[in-house]
């Protein structure tokens, strides 16, 4: 087969199936329900999963005049990307039964979001990322406008979409900058071009302006005042999908940017992310501190997981990498988990939002409190969970590139961190204040959603307790970005004596 | 040790404590369920047996080339590297003599509760505690290291706990025994931190090493010994009822009389005074804490008579002579006089314990009436009673030939002569002491046996100490005791006669224990001693008088006395307030301190702390939440600062890299 | 020539932009924006992006801005009052904008010179012209991102029927 | 040839057009104005772009500009039908006034 | 294979899987009772395995029962159990207690049993796995993991509406000072390549895990710190008081004490030899004066569970006490009184968890003259205090005396002041728990037991209460059965401490040692 076909695979299916729902959707009678369409996009993203599982093996391949290369870095962001829209599918199939016309269209837009995203992942051309970019953001414009009943989802919607473009746009800018300074577009060529720039400053401004874009997309502080809002907004399965699937396609990027196109200016660079990540972990934090709103708690808290994940890019470049895959992996797994529960429980007219609310769902519900329960502890960071290792290897990453003190910050924040999380698990397990304040709750647990979220705890788990495979395959991810000859990384932590 | 002396006997050393341990727990779990013949037969059985066998040592140990003392080793106790410590029983002549009061005085007074406890609810209960006493008394004299007599110690300390509390539903005796056992506990206070300096220098708890060692450096002088001996003696002050530890002792009297006339007269109190002679070689060492221990037991002495005089409660009459004659005891050992000492703690056990007995039968027979304004004239009434009591007050009085004559005069005596620089006034302090102690024992002897019946035939059962549950056989009138309580009243009686007649040869007795100094003094001057002897028998005279004169000639002289020097009076009546002073500094202080900490630090640092923190955070918290205006310009506006801040970092970031 | 193209349509520029945001009512904002971008047309053209400038005024004013004009039209949206929802904008905003703008003409300017010159027409790699040498490209070497488009294109197309569908209910 | 122009100015320009669509998105308050203001924005990166095109003699820049113009319409066209929608649920166009959810 | 290599494993694998069984069988009946009862006592019938086949006579330092496979290529962890003397009674111990949790819990925890008894096996699970566990990843995860179960027994079973407050503030106290205890093992990783604690010892002795001393010094306090907060030590109790009032007993039981004083021993004192001796004199007197205070401040509580959480503080200051006088009495006596301290404290709070099963208060004002009553809960509770006040013959006494003696052997400046002081606490103690059984048992009858008929010990209760007081007796008498194992711990990290000793030392230690026989 040529490369030009195996190299973009999966995107090749879940296009087809993607076009395949849309032309499908108006076939079927307006009430009729839309789970075909689902199942059909479940089916198209196992496909995705198991070509680029295929792809995997095939090594490094490069296509489409090297605008596109297929390496395990690539292949670890498909499978994980195709990971999160399955999930997201499994939890969403029913979600729109009975309250909304068109899930056909949803479904539609998660496959292709999911193509947008993986070609950010895989795309060596700035141009080919920027596009991808666009289809994953308009896209999650739209869902999270999906509820339109509701003033929250359609305000949601416009906020994210005006503060998004603004994004983009100093994203372009960056694109732009980096093409003058440069004369190319491609990371490779811009890898060469810095070397030889005469206009370094203005490298650095096109650096700047991308992280800002790309920190707008990944919620880091500064660029997270739209995240709590637009979290509390948007429906939950969508909130768990933005939350983890385009992040981890933005990180993607980000770390493709740093550490191949702008490997260079590393110590330019790493001291603004030192910043980034000690802002975001303990802004949000803080903000998540007080929040009694379970979603928006949890939009705080995902701006502090995008601060821990930016420590790793502090680290030295095969550390950082490795524990940047890993921790965007058992972050998307908990998130996603927990976004599910929610889903389950507020149901499609989110009557069920604050702490209060879930007081007694162990009582009520204990399967999906206990799941809640996991992913909690999960994200507080308890060992033998996916979150901890996460952690871990993070902050083992930036000790050993002697960032002791931003991983003291990081921990304390984690400390902090514990205490609004444990108000909800203790909450979850404690008798309701008063009965009478029980509104509406979602329906009972259904089959797919059960499945999808014992998937989601499977990973957090196993990421928890033999987190040894899947941490190879962070590693062979970074070890496949090197492009010039820097320090492999095969041991993320070399033995320093001194 | 040598095969020699590990022979038979050896191994029935651990009969003494064990068997009436046996009884305890025999008593303790089944005792509820026993009938009261079945728990008498175990308990006396169990303390008989002990009594046989100690008399039994007697004889190996007085018997001609005997060991000087028989050891038995058992395993270990606590081991670990460098510092080991077994179950180990030593007996001596020492050893061999307070386990003889200990086991017949002890089983007498078993013999004696068995009629007076008769009708007791919780009759198992009491007899239980009095066989764990004998366990842990019978431990603490026969141990052969500082730990285990601590054990005993302690042990004792429970015990007495436990039959002070005897009556638990009363608030005065609970608060009697809890007392006891702290203040008992600030004297361990000071016996731990002496064992711990002695651990550090000699890492080691064994009398004989300890002992050995200091024997081998003779230049070892005051110093830390000095240390050991004075904690030493802070914890003899507290089970020995001295001051400024005595307060518990009156109190004790809360117990039953039985108890009294056991463990707060003839043997636990006596501990102290053996646990000061046991560790003479330390204490010969330091000059200075021996003059200690002798201005401390004669200032007790005098104090508790000058309070016993004036009390109107038998119990506690006789308590503070006892507190009084612990005092002449520590006298003698503060003098060097440790066998002196002994002989009078032997003398006293007889003497006191028939004394409380009686007073008990006293008791028993007026249905619970203690104060001795309501008593008077029972001689008649109860006979028996009346002449043993008798001979204990002469006894204790110290008139001729009774036994407290002889070791009284002995201590006196060798105050008198000691080397110490103020002897002679201590020796005057015991002399007036001992006119006291005859005053206020006549005035007893006259107040209850003598003049006219002051007391109500109780027709009715009176509620009072000893008869909280109403026992019928009581509602008739005044009556003598049954005999297994006169029995043993008798035989104290003669002991408290003749038990001073052997005086000559105790010295020498021992001599292997003390050495044989004080022997070769009292051989030589014969003369002086003669005077002593004749000024203190005046003195006692004298008290004898005054007590026939206020009490039976013409009573009510003592009220107009009292009168005269009411401040006096009432200082001496009110115990100098001691209690009240304690009261009010250990309490106060104490409530002080814990209330400020308690709101001070605990409230204040520790939680405080804490609390910042949180707060602070809350702060921080609110600020973050205060960007998240949820208005889009606002948001915008961030977004922009944030992008120039990126911006300038990164063109001027240069100078903040930390790498 | 250059520099007065550069001058007049540049000033043109700014002026409409500033206009855009100056004027109170949607509609003069929306026709000042395509002043601004027709007077870039201009210099698109003048710096040898021929095909680029017929672009933007067919896509940008031609299209996009109809739409603008459409949905205000669509929405008759009025005068915008002055309310003031936003300190911050104005507080951390501004400044913040005004130090973008400082930092970036700081470094052209000082890296003006590793930066050349401009000059009327351009002259790209090859005789080719603007428009042979843009298709050429765009379907070799681009030839993914081309085809992408098609995708951001269905998304936005499906996205807009789904928002503006009105939910039956 | 007349009097060439040094391309920095044009990025100047570029980055003034940038600035000023950033301040308008700050200070206008119509939803549809603010939109507008990104447009403008996006046609200042356009700019660069054309500039730095020019500049390096790639035509690759003036691609990228094309696909931007691209990219604006789709994005035109979402961000007017979410602009409508929700100009349903709010009847206003006023941001200060879309600000249900806040802190 | 023999089981001696896999014993460690399986007792870890025991409680979990009954966890796991408990949380699929339905809750109905006591069933759920019957279950934890059965699990907890094959768990400790296991743990006997330890003390019968445990080799006395090995050198001291080397681990038995070892299990040694590596977890994870890199970083370098490895899945490494193995005892000592200092962890194996701990687990003996852990796994006694486990029943008696159980039984004491039988009747008290109505709702929600299940609940209660899967996170009751999973937090033994957790502790056992800190005792066992020799790689410092490993034990850092079994330590975070101890918290969740505890934090959420006390949010769940509390008693007052205090009960979230009281969890959340236990949680994140223990919680961020192991953040930062996180830091240090991973600092330390990465200077030395090794979470394996013996390799760390070894380096350690060597003085080649890092130069940089200041680091080292702060990585210490690190460790110390975390573990300190966890014991408590006098300053950091803040939690203590609120977190015992609140816990069921059965928690309680396990609350404080064990976990933090072992991580002291095991790690504090191997990894930082100079560092922990530097830092002694300070923590002798936090020790001291830990003991006065935690038994002041139990003079002034009306509370039950209040005086029983500050006379913990007080216990437990006895053995940072002894613990940080590195002398060998300090030492195995700490030891042995984290033992002995566990079970009487135990015995304590289940007798006045009986208490409170009859009368539902832990106000001492409202109880009094139960005596007459409740004979065998009188006898019990007086057995218990008594142990508690350190009487010679029961558990209590032995631990003290080795402590304070130890300490008075202690080579720092006023370490003879702190004992002194210390040795107050021997006064203190039998104050507050005599006033306490005065207040309760004696005296007329009071509010409650007035109005409520409480009855005296049932089967179950006897069941539950008597091995410990029989244990008492033993571990009083012939304490040689446990020091023989701890004394060699004991000994071990006496000499590795004894390195830097100050001249001042000499005389005391050598006088000892003549004198030792």
């Amino acid at each position: 087969m040529s490369p030009n076909i195996v190299a973009l695979l999966p995107e090749y299916i879940l296009t087809i199936v993607g076009v395949l729902i849309m032309l499908a959707e108006p076939l079927l009678p307006p009430g009729a329900s839309r789970k075909p369409l689902g199942w059909l996009a479940i089916l198209g993203t196992l496909g995705a999963g198991f070509a680029s599982w295929y792809q995997l093996h095939l090594g490094t391949i490069t296509a489409f005049s090297n605008s596109i290369q297929i390496d395990a870095f690539s292949v670890f962001f498909h499978l994980l990307i195709s990971a999160i829209v399955l999930v997201t599918l499994l939890i969403s199939l029913d979600y729109f039964e009975g309250n909304a016309s068109h899930s056909g269209e949803y479904f539609a837009l998660v496959i292709f979001s999911a193509v947008g995203m993986m070609l950010m992942t895989c795309a060596t051309e700035l141009l080919v990322i920027f596009v991808g970019l666009e289809i994953s953001s308009i896209a999650t414009y739209i869902m999270c406008g999906f509820r339109k009943g509701s003033a929250a989802g359609s305000e949601a919607s416009i906020k994210y979409f005006l503060l998004g473009s603004f994004a983009t746009a100093f994203f372009l800018y960056g694109i732009a900058l980096a093409f003058g300074a440069t004369g190319s577009t491609s990371i490779a060529a811009i890898a060469q071009g810095l070397a030889t720039t005469t206009t370094p400053r203005m490298a650095f401004l096109a650096l700047a302006m991308i992280l800002i874009g790309l920190g707008f997309k990944v919620s880091a502080a500064p660029f997270h005042v739209w995240t709590p809002d637009v979290y509390q907004g948007a429906p939950s399965p969508v909130v768990g999908y933005m939350s983890t699937a385009p992040k981890a396609a933005a990180f993607a990027v980000l770390l493709r940017i740093t550490f191949s196109a702008f490997g260079p200016m590393e110590h330019r660079w790493a001291v603004l992310l030192w910043i980034l990540a000690a802002l975001s972990m303990t802004v949000g934090n803080l903000g998540a501190l007080l929040q009694r709103d379970v979603k928006r708690m949890l939009a705080y808290s995902s701006i502090a997981h995008a601060g821990y994940i930016l420590v790793a890019f502090t680290a030295l470049r095969g550390d950082g990498i490795a524990a940047a895959c890993f921790y965007t992996a058992s972050y998307a797994a908990m998130q996603i988990g927990a976004f599910a529960v929610i889903t389950q429980v507020t149901g499609y007219n989110e009557q069920i939002r604050t702490t209060d609310d879930y007081t007694g769902l162990g009582l009520r519900r204990p399967i999906l409190a206990a799941f809640l329960a996991l992913f909690l502890i999960s994200l507080i960071g308890i060992p033998f969970t996916g979150g901890f290792f996460g952690k871990f290897y993070v902050f083992s990453a930036a000790i050993h590139a002697n960032h002791v003190w931003l991983a003291v910050i990081g921990l304390l924040n984690s400390g902090v961190a514990c205490f609004y999380y444990l108000r909800l698990l203790v909450a979850l397990y404690s008798r309701p204040v008063t009965e009478t304040a029980q509104p509406t709750e979602g329906r009972s647990l259904s089959v797919p959603a059960g499945v999808g979220l014992t998937l989601a705890a499977a990973a957090t788990l196993v990421l928890g307790i033999l987190p040894g495979h899947f941490l190879n395959l962070a590693q062979r991810a970074s070890a496949s970005t090197q492009t010039a000859p820097a320090p492999t990384a095969a041991a993320p932590v070399v033995i320093s004596q001194q | 040790m040598s095969p020699q002396t590990s022979m038979i006997p050896a191994c029935y050393l651990w009969l003494i404590p064990l068997l009436p341990f046996v009884g305890f727990l025999i008593n303790g779990t089944l005792g509820r369920k026993l009938p009261r013949a079945a728990v008498t037969a175990v308990a006396l059985f169990f303390t008989a047996i002990p009594a046989g066998i100690v008399a039994w040592l007697w004889s190996v140990m007085t018997a001609a080339n005997a060991p000087e003392a028989i050891h038995a080793v058992s395993r270990p106790w606590i081991a670990i590297s460098g510092f080991q410590v077994n179950f180990a029983f030593t007996v001596d002549h020492l050893t061999l003599i307070m386990l003889s009061v200990i086991t017949g005085v002890g089983f007498l007074i078993h013999l004696y509760s068995a009629g007076y406890m008769a009708h007791e609810e919780g009759y198992w209960r009491f007899f239980a505690y009095l066989n764990l006493f004998m366990f842990f008394m019978s431990v603490l004299v026969l141990s052969s290291s500082f730990l285990l007599l601590f054990v005993g110690w302690e042990g004792v300390g429970l015990a007495s706990y436990l039959l002070i509390g005897f009556y638990f539903k009363k608030d005065s005796a609970a608060n009697a025994g809890k007392k006891a056992f702290i203040v008992n506990r600030i004297g361990d206070f000071g016996f731990l931190l002496a064992m711990f300096l002695i651990v550090a220098h000699f890492g080691n708890l064994n009398f004989t090493d300890v002992f050995a060692s200091i024997s081998q450096h003779p230049e070892w002088h005051g110093g830390f010994l000095t240390a050991i001996a004075l904690l030493l003696v802070v914890g003899a002050t507290g089970k020995s009822a001295q001051i400024p530890l005595y307060i518990w002792l009156p109190d004790a009297m809360e117990g039953p009389t039985p108890v009294s006339a056991l463990i707060h007269a003839a043997t636990m109190v006596t501990a102290g005074i053996y646990m000061v002679a046991r560790c003479h070689t330390l204490f010969d060492r330091s000059p200075y804490a021996l003059a200690v221990v002798a201005i401390i037991g004669a200032a007790t002495a005098i104090v508790a008579a000058s309070i016993g005089m004036v009390q109107h409660d038998i119990k506690r009459v006789l308590a503070y002579s006892t507190v009084s004659q612990l005092g002449y005891m520590f006298l003698a050992c503060g003098v060097g006089a440790y066998a002196a000492g002994i002989f009078h703690l032997l003398t006293h056990a007889f003497f006191k314990a028939l004394l409380f007995l009686a007073a008990g039968s006293v008791i028993h027979a007026l249905s619970g009436e203690q104060d001795m304004r309501n008593m008077g004239g029972l001689r008649k009434r109860i006979p028996i009673t009346f002449w043993t009591m008798t001979s204990g007050v002469f006894a204790i009085a110290g008139i001729w030939p009774f036994a407290g004559f002889f070791s009284k005069d002995a201590i006196l005596y060798q105050t008198f002569i000691s080397d110490n620089p103020i002897g002679k006034l201590l020796w005057l302090v015991g002399v007036v002491t001992a006119g006291m102690t005859s005053f206020y024992m006549f005035r007893l002897w006259f107040k209850t046996f003598f003049g006219e019946e002051r007391f109500v035939e109780a027709q009715h059962d009176v509620h009072g100490h000893d008869t909280h549950a109403s026992h019928d056989s009581h509602s008739h009138g005044v009556h003598e005791s049954p005999w297994v309580m006169l029995l043993p009243l008798v035989i104290l009686g003669i002991l408290s006669l003749v038990g001073g007649w052997w005086h000559v040869a105790f010295g020498k007795f021992l001599n292997p224990v003390f050495g044989t100094a004080p022997e070769a003094t009292t051989a030589a001057s014969h003369g002086l001693e003669l005077t002593l002897v004749a000024i203190s028998l005046l003195v006692v005279a004298i008290g004898f008088f005054f007590a026939w004169l206020f009490y039976y000639k013409k009573p009510g002289t003592a009220g107009a006395l009292a009168l005269k020097v009411k401040p006096l009076y009432s200082l001496v009546e009110n115990k100098f307030w001691v209690d009240e002073i304690y009261g009010f500094f250990v309490t106060g202080l104490l409530m002080f301190t814990r209330t400020v900490l308690a709101w001070l630090v605990e409230a204040g640092i520790v939680n405080g702390s804490g609390a910042l923190a949180g707060v602070t955070t809350r702060g921080l918290s609110i600020v973050t939440r205060r960007v998240q205006s949820g208005n889009i310009r606002s948001y915008a506006g961030w977004l922009a600062l944030g992008a120039a801040a990126v911006l300038v970092v990164m063109i001027f970031g240069r100078s903040l890299w930390v790498h | 020539m250059q520099l007065a193209l550069f001058i007049i349509f540049g000033a043109l520029a700014v002026a409409g932009a500033l206009n855009l945001l100056l004027q109170r009512h949607p509609i003069n904002s929306a026709l000042s924006l395509v002043v601004v971008m027709m007077s870039l047309a201009v210099l698109y053209w003048s710096l040898g992006a021929e095909f680029l400038a017929a672009a933007q005024v067919i896509v940008y004013s031609g299209a996009i801005m109809v739409l603008f004009v459409f949905v205000i039209m669509l929405l008759n949206a009025g005068e915008e009052e002055r309310t003031h929802g936003s300190r911050a904008a104005y507080i951390v905003g501004i400044p913040g904008a005004a130090v973008i703008f400082c930092l970036l003409s700081f470094v052209f300017l000082s890296e003006q010179k590793a930066l050349g010159l401009a000059s009327l027409g351009g002259h790209l790699n090859n005789g080719l012209n603007n428009i042979a040498e843009i298709s050429q490209v765009l379907f070799t070497k681009q030839l993914l991102p081309f085809e992408v488009t098609s995708i951001l294109i269905l998304v936005a197309i499906l996205g807009a029927v789904v928002l503006a569908r009105k939910e039956e209910q | 040839m007349a009097a060439q122009v040094p391309t920095a100015y044009y990025l100047v320009l570029a980055a003034i057009l940038f600035s000023i669509g950033v301040g308008s998105f700050l200070i206008k308050r119509n939803i549809i104005t603010i939109f507008m203001s990104i447009e403008l924005m996006l046609n200042a990166v356009n700019l660069t772009f054309v500039a730095f095109a020019h500049q390096w003699h790639q035509i690759s820049g003036q691609i990228f500009v094309f696909f931007v113009m691209v990219v604006a319409a789709a994005e035109a066209a979402v961000g007017l039908a979410i602009i409508i929608a929700i100009f349903r649920t709010r009847q206003t166009l006023n941001v200060d006034q879309i600000d249900l959810m806040k802190l | 294979m023999n089981i001696d290599h896999s014993i460690l494993t399986i007792l870890i694998l025991v409680p979990l899987a009954g966890a796991i069984l408990l949380a699929l069988l339905p809750d109905k009946g006591k069933l759920m009772q019957w279950g934890a009862l059965a699990v907890t006592l094959i768990t400790f019938l296991l743990t006997l395995h330890l003390p019968f086949h445990y080799d006395y006579g090995a050198s001291s330092g080397t681990f038995q029962f070892a299990t040694d496979v590596p977890w994870i290529a890199s970083p370098a962890i490895r899945y490494h159990l193995g005892v000592d003397g200092l962890s194996m009674w701990l687990v003996v111990l852990t796994g006694i207690l486990a029943p008696l949790g159980v039984l004491v819990s039988w009747r008290a925890i109505e709702t929600r049993k299940k609940t209660f008894y899967v996170l009751f096996l999973l937090q033994q699970v957790a502790m056992i796995g800190v005792f066992v566990s020799l790689d410092l990843f490993l034990y850092y995860g079994f330590w975070e993991l101890s918290l969740i179960p505890m934090t959420l027994l006390i949010a769940t079973f509390g008693r007052t509406e205090n009960r979230r407050r009281a969890a959340i503030k236990f949680f994140l106290y223990a919680f961020i000072p192991s953040a930062i205890l996180l830091v240090g093992i991973l600092w330390l990783y990465a200077r030395t390549g090794t979470f394996d604690l013996p390799r760390l010892t070894q380096l350690a002795a060597a003085h080649s895990i890092s130069g940089n001393s200041s680091a080292l010094w702060l990585c210490s306090l690190a460790f110390l710190v975390a573990f300190a907060v966890k014991v408590p030590v006098f300053p950091l109790h803040g939690w203590l008081s609120d977190a015992v009032s609140e816990a069921p007993t059965a928690a309680v039981m396990v609350l404080a004490g064990k976990l933090g004083l072992y991580s002291i021993l095991r790690f504090s004192f191997s990894i930082f030899p100079e560092q922990s001796h530097r830092i002694a004199p300070l923590m002798l007197a936090l020790g001291a004066i830990g003991i006065v205070y935690g038994a002041l401040l139990a003079l002034v509580q009306k509370d039950l569970k209040r005086l029983a959480a500050y006379a913990t503080l007080s216990a437990l200051a006895f053995i940072i006490l002894g613990i940080f006088s590195f002398t060998i009495s300090g030492l195995d006596g700490g030891i042995f009184h984290i033992l002995s301290e566990s079970l009487s404290g135990a015995a304590f709070f289940m007798l006045l968890g009986i208490l409170y099963e009859r009368y539902g208060t832990y106000d001492m004002r409202e109880y009094g003259g139960l005596a007459a009553k409740l004979p065998w809960m009188v006898t019990l509770f007086v057995i218990t205090t008594l142990s508690l006040v350190g009487l010679p013959m029961l558990n209590g006494f032995v631990g003290e005396f080795l402590i304070l003696s130890g300490s008075m052997q202690a080579v720092f400046a006023h370490h003879m002041v702190w004992t002194v002081l210390a040795t107050t606490g021997v006064i203190l103690s039998a104050s507050y728990m005599l006033w306490m059984i005065q207040r309760v048992f004696y005296g007329d009858l009071g509010i409650k037991p007035e109005n409520i008929k409480g009855w005296d010990l049932d089967a179950r209760e006897h069941l539950a209460m008597w091995p410990l007081v029989i244990l008492f007796l033993i571990m009083g008498v012939a304490s040689p059965i446990w020091l023989r194992a701890i004394d060699a711990a004991g000994t071990r990290i006496a000499a590795t401490q004894s390195s830097s000793v100050q001249p001042q030392a000499q005389i005391t230690t050598a006088s000892a040692s003549t004198e030792a026989k």
